[in-house]
């Protein structure tokens, strides 16, 4: 409704109205979409704020006081070493969502760059493309599993077996999952490069660094958004599958996908230890894929035009 | 024979109710699960567990031990020993009579040349053979007649019996594996796949990694067994599964090896389908002291070897403290449950072999402050750690990733912080920690680390090669390697003077003395090692599996000649 | 078409060639021991011997070529013997499986049957529920269909597999104990009965992969479905009067199904990949499982040759949907 | 207003000689360069300062691409661009950064010219940015100065494209073209996507700030009426090469190219009464492919006056009367001035015939 | 065209509106006209001014949501189209009235040939079978001037030009002999010279086949040749309407007079400067209570605020909806 937008320009003069506030409001209307973003936004504060309310450590052994069920002093029960649940699901969590976002945030980040190259500068677009191809033509979970199992030794020496893991799960989930991503954008850079007012800031004589900076990079956000929130679901996913195949992080250090995998053999004791982080997982990455779902309908301009 | 007729009784009396043998294969089919997949029948390409005991119903050694760790005779008509002259006065050869009359699976003949082919195969320089430790020391191999064989030694053998006994080092069919010697054993995939053997079955598909079919062997010695005409051994998954697919739904008979938690696997028992048996055999799980300095600050090849004692478990205060903080019973139930019980030895069995050390069985945390204190360690600056000299009472606590063991670190992290030792865990990927690349810096043997943790065992029951490992030559270091196996650096002349008895000792009674001694010295006199659990085993088998004896010493499956469906 | 396809063909040939190397490197930089799971009871000195024996103390470069040439040369000489009974590959070495000494090709054809079986079915179900699921939440975008079946394929892909196998092991193999919890892969098909053993242990493994495939494949249908649904052709049809049938079953049916179905043969070498995790729950010995066990054993040329598969498969069938789309729709023809 | 026919005397901002913009095709196996897109072809035309220059032709027939060739928005394959005496057409990108500020472009859709993501002040702002260095209040006085002078409330600097309609985007459009103080503005289809009642305002306006600012516009479009208005000269362009170009009453009143006369004659007239007597040529088939355009004459297959010459030989470009050029070998045998009325008159019974 | 007769299509106070976010659109309001046997009815009017969702709605062809036909009456055939059912509906458009789209580029369906998307309603209202289907279908395409028809009936729509592919579209349109042909916009996304040659095949087409079109259109010169009736919209309304050359001669309504005013010719004299319609187009949010161009308009005065003017005959044939009268200068009594 841009005509009536212009109408309203004609009887009063309204402070600014950024685009984004448009993307909002057709976001609002995606009811999936608004539940997820509240249940996605309670899981972060869960694990982040959390942890302040619920102080005690997730990695206290309590003998003692292992394998009890649901309780007062452990609303979650506790494991086979009595160490808390909860205590331990939120520090999970806080492992799996960064994971899941720095994970996201490299593969956007090469892709991003990969698709904008590849699209803007024709000289790069053979290269780039064709290592794009060779890259989904590799057998990614295979090479995921080799390069976790391979390279898992000597980074987590050089930080640290938690850091170490930590660089080389989101490393690896990033270098594995930047493809689509690279796709999408140069197929959007590509399409934007032709638009006019690329041509006019190139006839304003505008260099190609801020031409991508300012006119490009702004209007691929959209896919890019939509492709960084089914990133997390994706590298969150990834993360607890490796956790799952005994691959992820070391036993001693918990994510969800960790929790998960110790649970199963006990699963028929104490299910509530499965459970609980498999919903975990479930729950946040299909709040992100509503939300996910919802920011391409608010994204999409044919829509938003309704 | 007799053993043999022993043996069937004790059987017997183990199952509720055998069932008359009276006809081979009666008793139609049986089901094995095995989590993890056997690869390849041919034991002498493979050392893995999986490989050695699936091959174990096909082929067969001349010799086997029973559940007590005792030999029996398999192929051979007696156990050859100093009383019945088949080992002679000087411990220097050894002759075994094949029973008469033996066929293969194909129905041709076993004879001595078949043995003589078995120790050509496996110590063929090209070959590859993973059990080629097995025919060591052995000077030749020959045939007295068709049915005698008579192995020489280069030195005199107190314990002669490795060659040919067990499942790991059986007889092979000379005819089928004649063109496999050296470099073409790779590729005899059918032989490696379905050896000819004398066992109660036989391969009838192989699927590695996945399963193998096998129905009774019709040449069997035995003309009632087995009693099963056909066997489904599945391989992979996870114990669990396993567990599970025999405790709780019934599709399988037996499951190998349940590594589950003990409320886990009672809870799966409670279904009532299945019956769990354990038994024990000579694998330690321990924490092994570095008696070297394994600070990053010296030079690389001074790290970790006996040019730098260690600053802090140089000390035995410091270390028996450490062993007197833990709690081993809690650790066995945590871990292990019924398939661990708490020990202080190194040899924990047979029985005769094992010391009667029980002083660490109880923790002792105010002892070991206590030790502490007397060794100078304080809390001088009240932030809960103790310290000496300025140094702080801090301890890298390195062992392979799994989840048990990772338990045991923060267990056992807990508890010495308890006592104000500082403890920072590490865990090395099972694969590179035991994988013996010299390259690499968190192998066990360069241990880089103050004190770390695995298990370990011996094959067949006689402890002199384990024990003979912590001799002072065999300390790992950059000279060889880091290829030794004294891990944690123990130097001590008497230690060595007292293994250089044992190996000329050929007496039973004084073996065992002699043996005991040692252990001690590396327990309870040193505490460089610290013995934690004593790991047996828990294996599942189905209330109508009957005639099932779980054997430590010997492959799990070594009498399923003697299995039979409980009506 | 043809000189497209030819030039696709050619091109794909330094890429598989460099996909190889790239695996070679990176399985060559592991620092893992294809005798690592050999006990502490075997000596050093035998397991330097059992290196030598796997070919380990050779050059990198040495065993690349060495299996360059195994792979092209010798393994399709072998093929070519097993068809017509010739003897070209005679002396010819094979790719051979340090966990299990023998030809890796063996062992990978073993495993076809159990992995196509179970997860092209599963596939298939999948892509034939997805279809119609597709369609009529597009249709009825935002009706109650629309909504729940948004919802059960968010479900399907957000909820991780190795969680739904889990959970239905539990319920219908231990507590209801309606299906066997492991797949017997020797089971063979011969009469009814077995028929319906057959049956009964693939319904699990199978329900969960076929969730996951149709939860994706309906949610692309769906988009491709709504994009062609405000087309203009489809007011054209509307407007001769065709009938709401023939206008979205065929008008737009057929113009949404164009990157549909690319996308399924796309996916298609993910059959071949295996479901790692779900053959891992369910114990069926398939090929995914073969990869992850042969990763464990680090034995490097299985999972060299293994991986090198799903690559040239995920290559040949990039070029089948590229091809698809160029049959499919005549618009697009590649000259 | 700059109506009167140009004056020899007057001086050349834009020379253009020989222009020629291909785009490879590639087919085969490898990827061989089988043949070109002749987008623009051996076009040659001057724009004398302060002039209006028409470029009209159909969709396809390379205008667009002519234009911003002469801007050297692409490179072109070989020819010769010179503006403001400047040779343009081989110089590299950074070397025409300081020939940009001199001429600037208007582009048709005022949705797609504007980034959505950046205010008007912003886009307005884009070239002062990029060439100046003025202040950040030096920047915004110019901006409003700017948007005063196309018509735009100042109090809508903050706002974004998308909240105006066409025409006012179009006005944006022009603001920022005119932000560098240009000479030459390619104007590149600027009407197109605007309403009938919307385009004459735009239009107004162009001419107003011509005379106000003495700016030189290539004007762009297929709408044959509103070239009328606006351009003094005229050229018609077809399949990538110019037809005809001359002053814009005399191609109006004598077309002299066959293609020309078809087009004119195409366009319907507001008024019933002209348009039920009026004659019309209607042409046959369609444009061919610029991939492959016809030997001879690139008109040849389509021209009611084709003769066989036409199929074989490619007619010059020429001048057939002072200030008249036009490709076309109906007037091979005219010299200069003499005969030209006699085509005309020609032209005029063929438009009679039909 | 005889004049008395009765028409083929009666519209009488049609109502549209759009639900959007921002508000109900009033696209079209009151909207009523007729259309005589073998007429050529030409609908103009900027974008936005309701003419392509008048011709929409009365068949059933606008999406619904967002967009809601109101109120009014359709009267084709004795019947109120917008009260039969879709089944019937369905009958009428393929069989009754066809339909031309702007765009022949995204009008027809990519991945189908021409010949079956020709035979389609042949098949489906005529009851034909595959062989008449296409020797009708090689028929039409001859008809409608596409040389080589036989062999073209295989190709899709992807092989033709903009205007061969245009010729399809009416075809198409003309497949089941319609009484009503309505087409919107046909020729806007053509060059000239191919809209020329449109203009000249629909001149053809009315003379061999005389059935009453609707032809939607911007442009006045279209029009101008064609129409013999013109409806001229502004803002969801009909503000003028007349006969094409009374329109062109003596238009009343300000829009229309401004309009005129505003093109340019290639023909005759060449005015100084262009005639503009200052402002800008109404947004219809609001319920119609005053007059849409109210804004814009040279003569309104304070009635126009209040009063949306009805339309009122101002001479044989011709209306128009406003209150000022051009002949006296002032508003009419």
């Amino acid at each position: 409704m841009t005509d009536l937008a212009a109408q309203k320009v004609d009887q009063a003069l309204k402070p600014p109205r950024n685009q984004w506030w448009d993307v909002w409001d057709q976001f609002k209307t995606h009811k999936g979409a608004l539940v997820g973003l509240f249940i996605l936004a309670a899981i972060l504060l869960a694990v982040t704020i959390g942890p302040w309310i619920w102080s005690i450590d997730p990695t206290y052994v309590d003998i003692r006081a292992r394998n009890q069920g649901p309780s007062g002093a452990h609303p979650f029960g506790t494991d086979q070493l009595g160490r808390d649940l909860l205590a331990r699901l939120m520090a999970g969590g806080k492992v799996s969502i960064a994971v899941g976002l720095t994970a996201m945030l490299l593969s956007l980040f090469l892709g991003t760059l990969i698709g904008v190259v590849a699209g803007f500068f024709k000289r790069a677009e053979g290269l780039l493309m064709g290592l794009t191809d060779l890259f989904l033509s590799l057998p990614l979970l295979p090479l995921l599993l080799l390069m976790v199992t391979l390279f898992r030794e000597p980074l987590s020496q050089r930080f640290g077996p938690e850091t170490g893991i930590f660089f080389l799960i989101v490393f690896a989930i990033g270098v594995t999952s930047w493809m689509q991503t690279a796709r999408i954008v140069r197929g959007e850079v590509l399409a934007l490069k032709e638009r006019e007012y690329v041509l006019a800031a190139r006839s304003i004589g505008t260099p190609s660094r801020r031409m991508v900076l300012r006119h490009i990079l702004p209007n691929v956000m959209s896919p890019i958004m939509v492709s960084a929130t089914l990133g997390i679901a994706n590298a969150i996913i990834t993360e607890s599958a490796l956790s799952f195949l005994g691959l992820g992080f070391p036993p001693d250090f918990p994510t969800w996908g960790r929790i998960l995998f110790d649970a199963v053999d006990q699963m028929q004791l104490y299910p509530i230890r499965v459970i609980l982080p498999g919903v975990a997982i479930s729950l946040t990455v299909l709040s992100v894929n509503y939300i996910g779902d919802g920011l391409r309908d608010a994204l999409d301009p044919r829509i938003r035009g309704r | 024979m007799k053993l043999r007729t022993a043996l069937l009784g004790a059987a017997a009396s183990f199952a509720l109710a055998p069932a008359a043998f009276a006809e081979r294969g009666a008793d139609g089919h049986v089901n094995i699960i095995y989590w993890q997949a056997p690869s390849i029948l041919n034991p002498y390409l493979s050392s893995g567990t999986k490989d050695v005991e699936s091959a174990s119903m096909i082929l067969e050694p001349l010799a086997g031990f029973d559940e007590k760790g005792e030999l029996f005779a398999r192929l051979a008509e007696d156990v050859p020993t100093l009383a019945n002259g088949g080992v002679s006065e000087d411990l220097t050869t050894i002759t075994w009579k094949l029973k008469p009359g033996l066929l293969w699976s194909d129905g041709s003949a076993v004879t001595s040349a078949d043995v003589i082919f078995s120790y050509e195969y496996c110590t063929h320089p090209e070959g590859g053979c993973s059990q080629a430790a097995r025919y060591e020391g052995i000077d030749k191999v020959e045939a007295v007649d068709d049915l005698t064989v008579k192995v020489t030694f280069t030195a005199p053998k107190p314990n002669p019996y490795n060659a040919f006994v067990g499942s790991t080092s059986p007889i092979i069919q000379k005819a089928q594996f004649a063109d496999c010697l050296g470099a073409a054993a790779q590729q005899c995939t059918d032989a490696n796949f379905g050896p000819i053997g004398t066992g109660p079955f036989r391969v009838t598909e192989f699927k590695p990694n996945d399963v193998i079919s096998m129905e009774a062997n019709p040449n069997y010695r035995d003309p009632a067994k087995p009693a099963f005409a056909t066997v489904t051994f599945k391989g992979g998954g996870d114990a669990a599964a396993a567990g599970r697919a025999v405790l709780e739904t019934g599709e399988f008979d037996y499951a190998w090896n349940l590594q589950l938690a003990p409320d886990v696997l009672a809870g799966m028992a409670a279904a009532g389908k299945g019956t769990v048996i354990n038994a024990f055999g000579t694998l330690v799980e321990r924490i092994e002291m570095n008696m070297t300095d394994p600070s990053p600050d010296l030079a690389e090849g001074e790290r970790s070897t006996v040019k730098h004692a260690h600053p802090i478990l140089s000390d035995m205060k410091v270390r028996k403290a450490l062993s007197m903080a833990i709690d081993r019973e809690l650790l066995v139930e945590v871990g292990y449950g019924s398939a661990g019980r708490a020990t202080c030895n190194l040899v924990p069995a047979p029985e005769m072999f094992a010391s009667d050390n029980t002083e660490c069985l109880t923790q002792d945390v105010e002892g070991a402050k206590a030790l502490l204190d007397e060794a100078g360690w304080t809390d001088s600056d009240g932030d809960g750690v103790r310290d000496k000299d300025g140094k702080k009472l801090a301890l890298l606590y390195q062992t392979s990733t799994n989840a048990v063991r990772q338990d045991f670190q923060a267990l056992i992290k807990q508890w010495w912080s308890e006592i104000g030792v500082e403890t920072e865990l590490k865990n090395v990927d099972a694969s590179v920690f035991f994988g013996g690349d010299p390259g690499s810096p968190d192998t066990f043997q360069k241990f880089y680390a103050d004190v770390e943790m695995y298990a370990n065992n011996f094959d067949g029951t006689d402890p002199e090669p384990y024990l003979s490992q912590y001799l002072c030559d065999k300390i790992p270091g950059p000279d060889n390697g880091w290829q030794g196996e004294n891990i944690n650096r123990y130097c001590n002349p008497e230690y060595d003077a007292l293994v250089a008895e044992l190996a000329k000792t050929g007496e039973i009674e004084k073996r065992a003395e002699i043996a005991k001694k040692l252990n001690d010295m590396l327990t309870k006199d040193s505490y460089t090692i610290v013995a934690l659990v004593d790991r047996g085993r828990n294996s599942a088998h189905s209330n109508t599996l009957g005639g099932v004896v779980l054997n430590t010493w010997d492959s799990e499956l070594w009498n399923t000649s003697d299995w039979f469906r409980v009506k | 078409m043809l000189t497209y396809t030819l030039r696709r063909l050619l091109i794909a040939i330094p890429t598989l060639l460099f996909i190889s190397l790239v695996i070679f490197m990176i399985l060559e930089l592991a620092p893992g021991d294809p005798l690592a799971d050999q006990p502490l009871t075997v000596p050093p000195e035998v397991r330097e011997k059992m290196r030598a024996a796997l070919g380990l103390d050779q050059p990198a470069w040495v065993r690349y070529l060495l299996w360059l040439k195994q792979f092209f040369w010798t393994e399709p000489l072998h093929t070519l013997d097993g068809w017509f009974g010739t003897s070209f590959s005679e002396g010819g070495q094979r790719i051979v499986s340090w966990q299990f000494r023998s030809p890796a090709m063996d062992v990978i054809w073993q495993r076809m049957p159990q992995t196509l079986w179970v997860v092209g079915l599963a596939y298939l179900v999948g892509v034939i529920i997805a279809i119609p699921i597709g369609i009529i939440s597009a249709y009825r975008q935002y009706s109650w269909f629309d909504q729940i079946g948004t919802f059960v394929s968010m479900i399907g892909f957000s909820v991780p597999t190795f969680f739904t196998g889990v959970v239905l092991i539990i319920v219908f193999a231990v507590k209801l104990q309606w299906f066997p919890s492991i797949y017997d892969t020797t089971l063979k098909v011969t009469d009814a009965a077995s028929f319906w053993k057959q049956v009964k242990q693939m319904i699990m493994p199978v329900t969960v992969l076929a969730l996951f495939n149709a939860s994706q494949i309906s949610r692309f249908m769906r988009a491709s479905m709504l994009d062609n649904l405000g087309q203009d052709y489809v007011r054209t049809a509307r407007a001769k009067g065709m009938s709401e049938k023939v206008v979205v079953l065929k008008h737009v049916l057929r113009n949404s199904l164009i990157p549909v179905v690319t996308v399924i043969a796309l996916g298609i070498p993910t059959i071949f990949g295996g479901a790692i995790i779900t053959e891992q729950v369910f114990k069926v010995n398939g090929l995914g499982q073969l990869l992850i066990t042969a990763i464990y054993a680090n034995d490097l040329p299985m999972v060299q040759t293994l991986t090198f598969i799903f690559a040239a498969l995920t290559v040949l069938f990039n070029l089948i949907a590229d091809i698809l789309y160029g049959v499919l729709d005549p618009r697009i023809r590649y000259d | 207003m700059l109506d009167a026919a140009p004056q020899t005397g007057r001086r050349k901002l834009v020379e253009v000689a020989g222009l020629k913009m291909y785009f490879p095709i590639t087919a085969g196996i490898f990827r061989t360069k089988v043949g070109d897109v002749k987008a623009v072809d051996n076009v040659s035309f001057d724009i004398y300062e302060g002039e209006t220059l028409g470029l009209v032709g159909e969709s396809g027939c390379g205008k667009s691409t002519c234009g911003r060739v002469i801007l050297r928005l692409y490179d072109p394959t070989a020819g010769s661009i010179r503006i403001d005496g400047r040779e343009i057409a081989a110089s590299a990108q950074s070397d025409l950064r300081t020939m940009r500020p001199t001429m600037q472009m208007v582009f048709q859709d005022p949705q797609a010219s504007l980034n959505p993501r950046m205010t008007v002040a912003a886009i307005i702002g884009e070239p002062l940015e990029e060439h100046t260095n003025l202040s950040k209040a030096e920047k915004l006085a110019r901006i409003y100065e700017l948007m005063d002078q196309v018509g735009l409330n100042r109090n809508f600097a903050n706002r974004y494209p998308h909240e105006f309609s066409g025409g006012q985007r179009q006005r944006i459009g022009i603001a920022r073209a005119l932000a560098l103080n240009p000479k030459f503005i390619v104007c590149d289809e600027p009407i197109a996507a605007l309403d009938v009642s919307i385009q004459a305002q735009v239009v107004n306006l162009l001419e107003e700030l011509q005379d106000r600012l003495g700016l030189t516009y290539l004007f762009i479009s297929h709408d044959l009426s509103m070239v009328r208005h606006i351009a003094d000269r005229v050229a018609v362009m077809y399949l990538g090469q110019i037809a005809e170009l001359a002053p814009r009453d005399d191609l109006y009143a004598t077309p002299l190219h066959p293609y020309t006369q078809a087009l004119l004659s195409a366009v319907p007239e507001p008024d019933p009464d002209v348009e039920t007597e009026r004659g019309r040529i209607i042409l046959t088939g369609d444009v061919p492919s610029p991939a492959n355009p016809p030997e001879g004459c690139n008109f040849c297959t389509r021209c009611p006056k084709v003769m066989e010459i036409c199929k074989t030989v490619e007619p010059a470009f020429r001048e057939v009367a002072p200030g008249r050029f036009t490709a076309c070998h109906l007037y091979d045998d005219t010299k200069t001035t003499a005969g030209v009325t006699a085509a005309y008159e020609a032209s005029k019974s063929i438009q009679q015939g039909v | 065209m005889p004049d008395g007769a009765m028409p083929v299509l009666d519209v009488k106070g049609l109502k549209t509106v759009f639900r959007t976010r921002g508000g109900e659109v009033h696209a079209v309001n009151s909207v009523s006209f007729d259309l005589k046997p073998g007429e050529l009815l030409g609908v103009v009017g900027e974008s936005g001014s309701g003419k392509s969702v008048t011709m929409m709605s009365l068949i059933g062809l606008l999406p619904s949501p967002p967009a809601d036909v109101r109120d009014g009456q359709v009267l084709f055939g004795g019947e109120d189209l917008l009260k039969c059912s879709q089944e019937h509906l369905r009958e009428v458009r393929g069989a009754d009235i066809g339909f031309i789209f702007q765009d022949p580029m995204t009008s027809l369906n990519p991945v189908f040939t021409v010949g079956f998307q020709i035979m389609e309603p042949l098949r489906k209202h005529m009851g034909m079978d595959k062989p008449t289907a296409r020797k009708r279908a090689r028929e039409l395409l001859e008809l409608v001037g596409i040389p080589d028809a036989a062999r073209r009936l295989n190709d899709y729509p992807h092989q033709f030009s903009g205007g061969m592919r245009q010729r399809v579209m009416i075809a198409i349109a003309l497949a089941c002999d319609p009484k009503v042909l309505i087409a919107d916009e046909p020729t806007t996304a053509l060059d000239v010279t191919i809209q020329a040659q449109i203009l000249e095949l629909v001149r053809d087409l009315r003379q061999k086949l005389g059935m009453a079109i609707v032809w939607i259109t911007h442009d006045l010169g279209v029009i101008a040749g064609i129409a013999d009736r013109v409806i001229v919209m502004y803002g969801g309304q009909i503000v003028e309407q007349a006969p094409a050359k009374e329109l062109f001669h003596n238009p009343r309504h300000p829009y229309t007079r401004a309009l005129l005013k505003t093109i340019p010719s290639v023909r005759g004299q060449r005015a100084e400067k262009l005639n503009v319609i200052e402002g800008q187009p109404p947004i219809l949010t609001e319920a119609p209570t005053a007059c849409a161009f109210r804004r814009r308009c040279p003569h309104a005065f304070e009635r126009c605020e209040r009063e949306n003017p009805l339309r009122r005959p101002v001479g044989p044939g011709h209306d128009a909806a406003c209150f000022w009268n051009p002949e006296t200068g002032a508003a009419h009594a």
